[in-house]
């Protein structure tokens, strides 16, 4: 088992530099997830730790070795690629043994590990096809099982479902937790996908602008974010963001909104502050809620209901509601928001409040 | 009005010699229009037979191949005012162009060329070697040549023309005799082998260079002119259309003479040449072509052509009478009389060769297998072999 | 290329303005002749231009040179010919032993053929070496890549009679080669006068001349290939050496052989290069079947067109069977 | 952290330690400049030295060792001669060396003379006598050719060949290579076979055949019979087809789906998209028909229809082999070629590539 | 307005018939969606529709009239492509405008349509860049506008968002809805993404193997499929599908399942049926439910929760439902069905009910 440590690793790209010192610990058979918007540095921080790419400043330790200047080969790692990265011209079997070969290992040796990977995988049928002839969820076993052949310290993986159309990735990902719970190593996954990373990881890394944000368990993460770009990035659809006003009362004041917050709240009259209320934590009420909005668009998707609707003065605000409501375009609504679920964030950004008793 | 049209090839600067001749028949024939097409040799040899068989040909051409595209050739006799003077002045040559001896004319000689040896005296004189005189063998020269060489550390003793026809003079003068009895063809016979064996050894023993006759295949022509000019080889055997070329690029740079053909057992013979320019069959203006070759062959513009481009002349007359050249290099005037004096010792043989409409068969049959024997891929008995079989099976296709 | 206001750009578009016109004009016609005979016949008359010239300028002289070789004599119109049946083609394999040509009848047409397949054997397989290291070269991270890309691009656009003329000028008795030789102490080489070195300059000129292709063929294929799996390869520890015995090789394959198939059929079109190089010698040495076929029908006094013409038929055949070859080596690569 | 240094290193020691991993400087790294600067070398260098080559004159031609660059015999206004006289560094006897003045040469023996003092002569033996030489091209290896015959007339020629022959090839080539990428039709692969075949017939061996029918059809001595026969080029057809390929089939459907007519698809949709083909095409034939040498010295026999190449080689004779001329008319030929190149040398290289194929 | 009428069409390759006699009437101004597995035949249908493909039989009639054999160009419909096929030299302007060149319309008229069309979708900022600078949602609407312009009798879109990733999918999705509402054309869709065709369609039409399964309205089809395939198919995560014997009661009985059914439920005991139920339709209950099950994989997504559990006998089941849930692996839990949301298919696959009063 192996333990990855980050510290304030920095990697500049000729003058830019897009990693800000990122200190981490990966925990031995932890699952870590980098979730992170587009370009905020999760596959290079991936990179770094497989040793594609050299670091600027900063140590990386592997069970407590520096390996900064240890190439990927000897790290004993394994990576998952986007793409894959299968050897076209090899059979599944050749690619499965490409890297045991590398190493001079007695064919007999190789052959039980690629056999007991391939059962493992349910890709022993296919071990003598090439990798075009496979579907993309037998590919994606085949890069799988090459990282596991190698019985690295620990995989990388960057992305591996986003090739895959949406039922695959669902199957796929279920599949990853499997293995996660069968062979328990230590993995990093990179995703951008909210849901791979709730139900995929151990542990949560929010990354922002070569940043990390906040490291969290997923669930912690969404019930607790520390800042309004956890609050925003977490959850799908996002989080209702609104800025408010404190009144006396106190209360939330923006638009159509008025929010009575149960006195001791964490606020000053007078001060900014934005509130945060996911989509399930609105209800729908008689009479007078909150927030008084019109519906704009409702999508039915027989199971639940999301209902996107515009109030004067504020963002639009997105509902989720299980079952199907029979709910018409243009119709008014009265929302009642829960307070026990209500984030609160200073002008900074950073969390005030997450949840109050209820109001 | 008409247009004449003149294929042409230039060595030297005889086209614009020519040009201002026909500037002036313009002048004099308003209704007339001469249009001079300067194309290069390869165009001449290559092009030029395949046109006139198509019926594309130009009205008149200079040639090289004196008989083989004479079945092109228009006879000018009917259009011609003065036959006669026409037999008298180029009756030798005439027979050149029309192989089959009917008598024809279809034209004249641009030039008459002899073969020969020059020499770079100066070397002789650095050397302080004897220039064998006349009545030298070949076998003189060799040894001389090589003595210079070897004295002033010149690399090429000797140097040839890579081309058949440069050796058949030499050939003749070996006792080869190039035709049976019936007038066919037969190239290899014991003076032939003697000149082959001579040219052979000297390759090998170095008194010529391979760079000329090993360095190129077939029947590719090669000039050590530059060689020649650059004081690289001590003789260089090549021939009179060289003078107007050396008064240029030589100059005053050493003392370049031309000396007599050297001798054999048989003779001390060149080969005459030349080129003619002819008229065609396939004109559409046979008058007005008759007109302008009688214009160029006025006394007047044939003495003025031949002394501006300091050519041998082609018309007895004038031979008799001696032209102007237009050179006050005494290497030049030199050698043009060395050449000049050298026509009458021509071996009859030599004639006969040059008016046969296939000699270049037979000198590109030599010349070839000759420098394959040189460079080692036939030994020379096969060579003499290769050499009558590509004769025979050329003329056979001809015949076909 | 995106720029579209730059002068490059104006000058392409006031260029391009009668071709535009042209094919403003071709529409009408076009637009008819697709109401009336619909999209199903509208191949055949965007075909039908290319293939009158190539009826006319290709395939018909094919059949006449055909029609040559049956013929003999020196005739120009094949009607004046006379008709020899297979007469040429014996004439040209009338031999004592096929691997000798000095036993042979016709000995330059052996000599021809195994001097083209010795200078294939050997142009074609350094040719692909030299390619395929300026290839990889290239396509390592190297600075002025582009530079260097159209350094070794350059020869392919001199005519092969103008690289003959360099090089022979280099090559020369008194020549750059052999002056820089006499300064290093060494004797001087008659290049053209050793069969041997006559060879090895034939080859040498034409890789010069057709390297810059091939290698961007090879390029092509080299950035093809995706970099993520020499990452893998990295991950997977391993050398240099095996990425690209094992990698970059096999995937390789299919350009390799475009590449293969190509010089090969340019080997055995060599001519003219070489022709103003060597002249074909010394001796034979040189002279490659394309050549005796243009020596035998052209400059040859006796202009013999229909023994040229068969040994061309045999020389197509030749040709044939390796665009078979290509055409299945590249089924397969479509195919597998 | 040697290797971040390496990184924002600048200049052309950053280039010559730039390579591809990270690590160590491997010996592929090493290899690859050094093969690159010999390639450099070996690829331009003949090139330059044809080109120097051609400004010397014809001694300076046949020296050796030759020289690096052109040059000229200095020779001096001497009082007492008309014209000017041709310096030499003359070697006495006494072992010290003058600069004398070359009145005439005699045997074994110049006549020279000191500029400084110019009546007396002196007598000098050859050897003893070293030309004197400065920088000096020698433009009239140029300019003598260009004058012996119709230079612009001839330049019209070429480039009315070269741009209408290329213009011909380009329309009927991408016609037909957009027939054969973009329909299914009956007979589709009988004719890329064809094509495929033909691409493979060198010209040089059909030379006659092809010149019988272009005399049958009238056209010898016109530029059309030099226009036309190369206008149909399977390479052209193949070469664009297999880019055509590449095309989506989408925009295609999108073009009819828009109204557009097969004609129209096909100018304004299919050859914009493939301007890299086209282009290598367009610099291929430029190529070829401006060097084309052999085919119109067969069909073109009159002067005022002469292409560059014809006229150019008018002054190789029967006996001469002028290096300087060859030279200075190689160099000449280069040139729009060496212009084609600098302006379009990119769309080569992302066309080929592009391509695929040639 | 443009109503579009199949009448048996049937398409073949050669010997392979791919559309087996197709009859769908889409409306004027409907919004109609295809869906169906990969290879089902969409595409395949669309394409004729448009005049892409021809029709081996059956008829084709838009406004009445006949059109089998008139070219696509002049059938006036637009259609929208999957990879958009946008002429990548034009500028989004010219990319625009070139079907309305096509037709020889004045530059003036054209001029106007163009911007018209590019203030509705806001793309004017982009109309002289080249579809290449452009981001996949810009591009998206290019070929929407492309389409527009020529203000076609109808639009055929080809799954023009698949290319799309997942967040700009949402926006776009919502976008095409409000543009169906704004210009109201008749549309038809093909799509395999499951919440499209919910969200956008008045109609959805569900093809397999090249035949009509069902054709209805999103929630019709969501609540009353009719037969298994549908069921199975519409509605992610998948409806649970057990296949049961009727026994007295009348209960359905598989594994570790019991379901016991309300009198009068249309079921012949000793009959296979397969029950279906929907991921949300399952309670867990204390105490004896209908299904007993082990929790093998649960996803926690914050707002909702998805348990994937094991039963004896039977398939995996999902169950789904709203808010976090405290649940472990390996938990064991009692199921209840809601028999309002219950689905009887019988042994042919074809519906026997669905939804029952509540047992
Ligand atoms: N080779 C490089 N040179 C310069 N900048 C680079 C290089 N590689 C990446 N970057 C920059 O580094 C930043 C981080 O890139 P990285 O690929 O790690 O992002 P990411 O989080 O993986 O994004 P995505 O989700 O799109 O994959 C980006 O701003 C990118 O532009
Ligand atoms: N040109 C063709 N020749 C032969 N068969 C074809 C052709 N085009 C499509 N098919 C077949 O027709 C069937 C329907 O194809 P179609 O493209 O309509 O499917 P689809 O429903 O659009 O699938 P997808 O969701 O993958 O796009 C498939 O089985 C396919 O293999
Ligand atoms: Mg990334
Ligand atoms: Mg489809």
């Amino acid at each position: 088992m192996t333990e990855i440590r980050l510290e304030t690793i920095r990697k500049a790209y000729g003058d830019v530099e897009v990693i800000h010192g990122v200190d981490l610990e990966v925990r031995s058979g932890e699952f870590v997830v980098f979730v992170g918007p587009s370009g905020c540095g999760k596959s290079t921080l991936l990179r770094i730790i497989a040793g594609l790419e050299d670091i600027t400043s900063g140590s990386l330790k592997i069970d407590g070795t520096e390996v900064n200047h240890v190439t990927a080969a000897d790290r004993g790692l394994s990576m998952v690629f986007q793409s894959y990265a299968l050897y076209p011209h090899m059979t599944v079997y050749k690619n499965m043994a490409f890297g045991l070969e590398n190493s001079r290992m007695p064919k007999a040796e190789i052959d039980a590990r690629v056999r007991e990977a391939a059962a493992m995988l349910q890709i022993t049928d296919y071990l003598n096809r090439r990798p075009k002839a496979l579907s993309g969820g037998q590919r994606q076993r085949v890069a799988i099982g090459r990282a596991i052949v190698r019985e690295p310290r620990a995989f990388l993986f960057d992305e591996p479902l986003s090739n895959l159309d949406a039922e695959l990735r669902v199957t796929m990902r279920k599949e990853l937790a499997a293995l996660h719970a069968k062979i328990g190593g230590t993995m990093i996954y990179v995703t951008h996908d909210q849901i791979e990373a709730m139900t995929l990881a151990d542990r949560i890394v929010v990354l922002q602008k070569g940043r990390i944000e906040q490291v969290g368990k997923p669930l912690e993460l969404y019930n607790r974010p520390q800042n309004l770009f956890v609050a925003g990035f977490i959850g799908s659809p996002r989080m209702n963001l609104i800025e408010t006003t404190v009144t006396e009362g106190p209360a939330l004041v923006s638009g159509a909104a008025r929010i009575a917050l149960p006195p001791g709240a964490p606020v000053t009259p007078g001060a900014s502050v934005t509130a945060g209320f996911r989509p399930e934590h609105l209800d729908i009420v008689e009479g007078d809620g909150d927030i008084a909005v019109t519906v704009t668009f409702a999508e039915q998707l027989g199971g639940e209901t999301y209902l996107y609707c515009a109030a004067e003065g504020l963002p639009q605000i997105t509902v989720h509601r299980p079952g199907q409501l029979p709910v018409e375009k243009g119709q008014a609504l009265s929302l009642r928001l829960d307070r026990k679920q209500l984030h609160l964030f200073d002008a900074d950004g950073q969390v005030l409040a997450n949840g109050l008793a209820n109001g | 009005q008409t247009e004449l049209r003149m294929t042409w090839y230039n060595d030297g600067n005889e086209g614009e010699v020519m040009q201002g001749i026909l500037d002036r028949f313009e002048e004099a024939n308003p209704d007339i229009s001469v249009t001079l097409d300067v194309v290069p040799y390869q165009a001449i040899l290559e092009s030029l037979p395949v046109q006139l068989a198509a019926g594309d040909g130009p009205d008149i051409a200079r040639v090289t191949d004196l008989g083989g595209l004479s079945e092109y050739y228009l006879d000018l006799t009917p259009h011609l005012e003065d036959p006669e003077y026409w037999r008298t002045n180029f009756g030798p040559f005439l027979n050149w162009l029309d192989p089959t001896g009917g008598g024809a004319i279809s034209g004249f000689m641009t030039q008459l060329t002899v073969t020969g040896p020059y020499v770079n005296k100066t070397l002789f004189e650095q050397a302080g070697v004897e220039m064998p005189g006349e009545g030298a063998t070949w076998d003189d020269w060799a040894a001389a040549t090589n003595e210079v060489a070897s004295a002033l550390d010149i690399p090429i003793p000797m140097a040839w023309d890579r081309s058949g026809h440069r050796v058949f003079g030499p050939a003749i003068s070996m006792g080869a005799e190039l035709f049976d009895e019936e007038g066919n063809p037969a190239l290899v016979d014991e003076g032939m082998r003697t000149m082959a064996q001579m040219l052979y050894d000297w390759h090998e023993d170095g008194t010529m260079a391979k760079e000329l006759w090993g360095s190129v295949s077939g029947s590719t022509y090669l000039g050590a002119n530059e060689e020649f000019a650059n004081a690289q080889t001590v003789l260089y055997m090549s021939g009179s259309w060289q003078i107007p070329q050396f008064a240029t690029t030589i100059g005053d740079a050493f003392d370049w003479w031309a000396v007599p053909a050297p001798c054999g057992p048989a003779a001390c013979t060149g080969m005459p040449g030349g080129a003619a320019l002819v008229a065609m069959e396939g004109t559409e203006h046979p008058e007005e072509v008759a007109t302008l070759m009688e214009f160029l062959t006025q006394e007047e513009n044939l003495a003025e052509f031949y002394g501006e481009t300091l050519f041998i002349p082609g018309h007895l007359g004038l031979a008799e009478s001696g032209v102007e050249f237009a050179t006050d290099d005494p290497r030049a005037a030199h050698a043009l009389a060395t050449f000049a004096a050298a026509v009458p010792s021509i071996s009859p043989i030599a004639y006969e060769a040059q008016g046969y409409a296939n000699n270049r068969v037979m000198f590109n049959a030599f010349i070839s297998r000759l420098g394959e024997a040189i460079v080692g891929e036939l030994t020379l008995d096969e060579a003499f072999d290769r050499m009558e079989q590509d004769v025979e099976q050329q003329l056979a296709e001809q015949a076909r | 290329m995106t720029d579209t206001t730059g002068f490059g750009a104006r000058a392409t578009r006031v260029v391009t303005a009668p071709l535009r016109w042209i094919f403003e004009a071709l529409d009408k016609p076009f637009q008819a002749l697709q109401r009336l005979g619909g999209i199903g016949s509208m191949p055949w008359w965007f075909l039908l231009p290319n293939l009158l010239f190539f009826g006319g300028f290709v395939i018909l002289p094919l059949f006449i040179n055909f029609g040559y070789s049956l013929t003999g004599g020196t005739r120009l119109f094949l009607e004046d010919r006379t008709y020899t049946g297979t007469e040429q083609y014996a004439f040209l394999f009338d031999c004592g032993n096929y691997a000798d040509p000095t036993s042979c009848r016709e000995d330059r047409f052996w000599r021809g053929i195994y001097n083209t397949a010795t200078f294939i054997f050997f142009q074609v397989s350094f040719l692909v070496l030299f390619s395929l290291v300026t290839a990889l070269i290239l396509n390592r991270k190297i600075r002025a890549r582009g530079f260097f890309r159209a350094v070794f691009f350059f020869p392919v656009l001199l005519s092969p009679v103008v690289v003959a003329l360099i090089w022979k000028w280099i090559l020369l008795r008194d020549g750059l080669l052999n002056a820089a030789l006499v300064g290093m102490g060494f004797d001087r080489i008659l290049f053209f006068v050793s069969p041997e070195w006559a060879m090895f300059w034939a080859i040498f000129v034409s890789i010069w001349a057709h390297m810059g292709f091939y290698t961007l063929i090879l390029l092509a294929g080299l950035q093809a290939i995706p970099p993520d799996l020499y990452e893998a390869a990295e991950m997977d520890g391993t050398s240099k050496e095996r990425v690209f015995w094992r990698i970059t090789l096999p995937l390789l394959w299919p350009n390799m052989l475009v590449v293969i198939v190509l010089a090969l059929i340019k080997g055995v079109q060599v001519f003219d290069e070489v022709y103003v190089l060597t002249g074909g010698g010394p001796g034979t040495a040189t002279q490659f079947i394309v050549q005796y076929i243009y020596n035998t029908g052209f400059t040859n006094q006796v202009q013999n067109f229909g023994l040229a013409a068969a040994a061309s038929v045999v020389l197509g055949v030749v040709l044939f069977v390796l665009t078979l070859v290509q055409l299945a080596a590249t089924r397969r690569r479509d195919g597998g | 952290m040697a290797d971040a240094t390496a990184q924002s290193r600048p200049g052309v020691l950053a280039m010559l330690t730039a390579r591809r991993g990270r690590g160590k400087l491997h010996w592929t790294d090493v290899f690859s400049y050094i093969y690159l600067g010999l390639g450099v070398l070996l690829m331009f260098g003949p090139v330059i030295w044809l080109a120097l080559s051609s400004f010397k004159t014809p001694a300076g031609l046949v020296e050796f060792p030759p020289t690096l660059l052109p040059l000229g015999q200095i020779s001096v206004p001497v009082e007492g001669y008309d014209d000017p006289l041709l310096l030499f560094s003359v070697t006495t006897e006494t072992g010290e060396t003058r600069e004398l003045a070359q009145i005439r040469r005699i045997g074994i023996v110049r006549q020279m003379v000191d500029p400084a003092a110019p009546d007396e002569r002196i007598d000098v033996p050859i050897d003893a006598a070293e030309p004197i030489r400065e920088f000096d091209m020698a433009w009239e290896n140029y300019t003598d050719p260009l004058q012996r015959f119709d230079f612009t007339r001839y330049l019209w020629n070429s480039v009315v060949v070269t741009v209408v022959a290329t213009a011909i090839t380009l329309l009927i080539n991408s016609m037909a290579a957009y027939g054969l990428a973009i329909y299914d039709f009956r007979g589709r692969n009988g004719i890329m076979l064809l094509v495929i075949g033909t691409l493979m017939i060198p010209i040089t061996v059909i030379l006659v055949p092809v010149y019988l029918v272009v005399t049958q059809m009238g056209l010898v001595n016109s530029l059309w019979a030099v226009i036309l026969p190369g206008a149909a080029t399977p390479t052209g057809v193949f070469l664009l087809r297999q880019y055509m390929l590449t095309i989506p089939r989408d925009l295609i459907e999108a073009a009819r789906m828009d109204k557009a007519s097969e004609w129209a698809i096909y100018w304004k949709v299919v050859m914009p998209l493939a301007m890299p083909a086209l282009a290598v095409l367009a610099i291929f034939s430029v190529m070829w028909r401006w060097n084309d040498f052999l085919w119109p010295l067969i069909v073109l026999n009159r002067s005022e229809v002469y292409t560059l190449q014809v006229g150019l080689n008018a002054f190789q004779g029967e006996l001469n082999v002028q290096w300087h001329y060859i030279l200075a008319m190689t160099v000449v030929t280069l040139i729009p070629v060496v212009v084609v190149f600098a302006f379009l040398q990119r769309f080569i290289t992302t066309g080929i590539a592009a391509s695929g194929m040639k």
